[in-house]
């Protein structure tokens, strides 16, 4: 499964992409969540305020509750800001 | 047609060229965004950005974008419709987003650009990094957009 | 600003100048009035333009164009404001007339563009002359213009 | 008193402007119709439906009682059509 973060996101987390094999148990956007704020400090930081995170899964925006399984790419995001 | 890039973009060609194409519809509306000198949504705040960078989330753009073009075409009778928007560095006064309508009646015209720049503020994945004195800090996301972009949610002519 | 008058205008250009002019404010919104191929409104309706003459009134026009952006200029904050609207005999995708408008508030600019536009078409004193095979016919006023500039004097805002 | 005529006002008059002198009781917009009508049948034919008529008094819109008076320009034309 293939991770993205943007903007502070992706500072917080100290990385823009990874790969990870989450374990069978992690089936949605939530569960994952959950999962990887385990990994360390970074990702707790980031994953700490869900209000001002957006989920993106296959390029889609996802709820917490969107399934999530090997093979996908799964964007973690702020509110966006272009325009 | 969507464009995402890098490059600068010539606002005005662009409207020439996309009249010359419409020429004989009736309307074309316009907005242009352009880059603030000015830290956050507040002029009289005092702190000047020196430039900003956009980040985007490479293909999820592209497809958000023509989404939100497929979902105008699809409210308005437009004749076409065009959006640039760009991406990476750039500095206060500098071009970020132009968006173009043509349409035989002018409200549709109108209605469907503000459309198109109201849902591309809050659903294309793009991210302003402004640069200050003080080093870099990214912009929040304001209300006052969801709420423009939530009243096509509820009624599609408003 | 408001020019009247008969010469061509480069809609790109003049929107190029007016970005660089007002490029630190945020946004800029605009509209093109392009000369119709079909008689009257209605596109399937068959008949084909070969050209129209836009009679004007000269000395109430520029006083009735300037007192338009005075008002728009009072309701809402721009920075600035132009209007180029042409007279004299024009051809299918000929540019009639174009409005810009520069706020550091998206939404006041667009307000502001449509709503010159619609005062512009229901107040300023321009008369069309379309040419046909036929000969020529004055275009009668749509009752949908009155009703666009009528929604303008019951709330400034919408 | 200048007067102008406008779009298809000016072809039924048969001219796009006229000095006249009109006599005293002619004080506002409504007594200046009323005695241009008896001119000849091109100023009745112009002014035969006044919903169609708007009129301008020293280039300003104004209605059937404005009062008009010697050195006035006052403008007839049909609603507009521009932009």
């Amino acid at each position: 499964m293939k991770l993205l973060y943007f903007a502070w996101l992706r500072s917080k987390v100290g990385m823009g992409e990874e790969t990870v094999a989450p374990p069978a148990e992690v089936r949605d956007v939530s569960s994952l969540i959950a999962w990887l704020k385990e990994r360390g400090p970074g990702h707790a930081a980031a994953f700490a305020d869900l209000s001002v995170v957006r989920v993106a899964v296959n390029q889609d925006y996802a709820g917490l509750d969107h399934p999530v399984r090997a093979g996908d790419e799964v964007a973690f995001f702020p509110p966006v800001t272009g325009g | 047609m969507i464009r995402v890039q890098r490059e600068d973009f010539d606002a005005g060609a662009e409207l020439n060229g996309f009249c010359a194409a419409n020429g004989k519809v009736g309307g074309v509306a316009c907005f242009v965004g352009l880059v603030r000198d000015y830290v956050g949504h507040d002029p009289t705040a005092g702190e000047t950005v020196r430039a900003m960078t956009l980040e985007h989330y490479p293909g999820m753009t592209e497809r958000q974008l023509a989404a939100i073009e497929a979902e105008a075409r699809g409210r308005w009778p437009l004749e076409d419709c065009l959006i640039i928007h760009r991406h990476g560095r750039l500095e206060p006064g500098d071009r970020i987003v132009l968006v173009l309508t043509a349409s035989a009646h002018r409200e549709a015209a109108f209605q469907a650009c503000q459309f198109l720049i109201d849902w591309l503020k809050t659903k294309a994945p793009f991210w302003k990094l402004e640069e200050t004195s003080d080093g870099g800090q990214w912009v929040e996301a304001r209300s006052s957009d969801d709420e423009l972009a939530a009243r096509w949610a509820k009624d599609g002519n408003r």
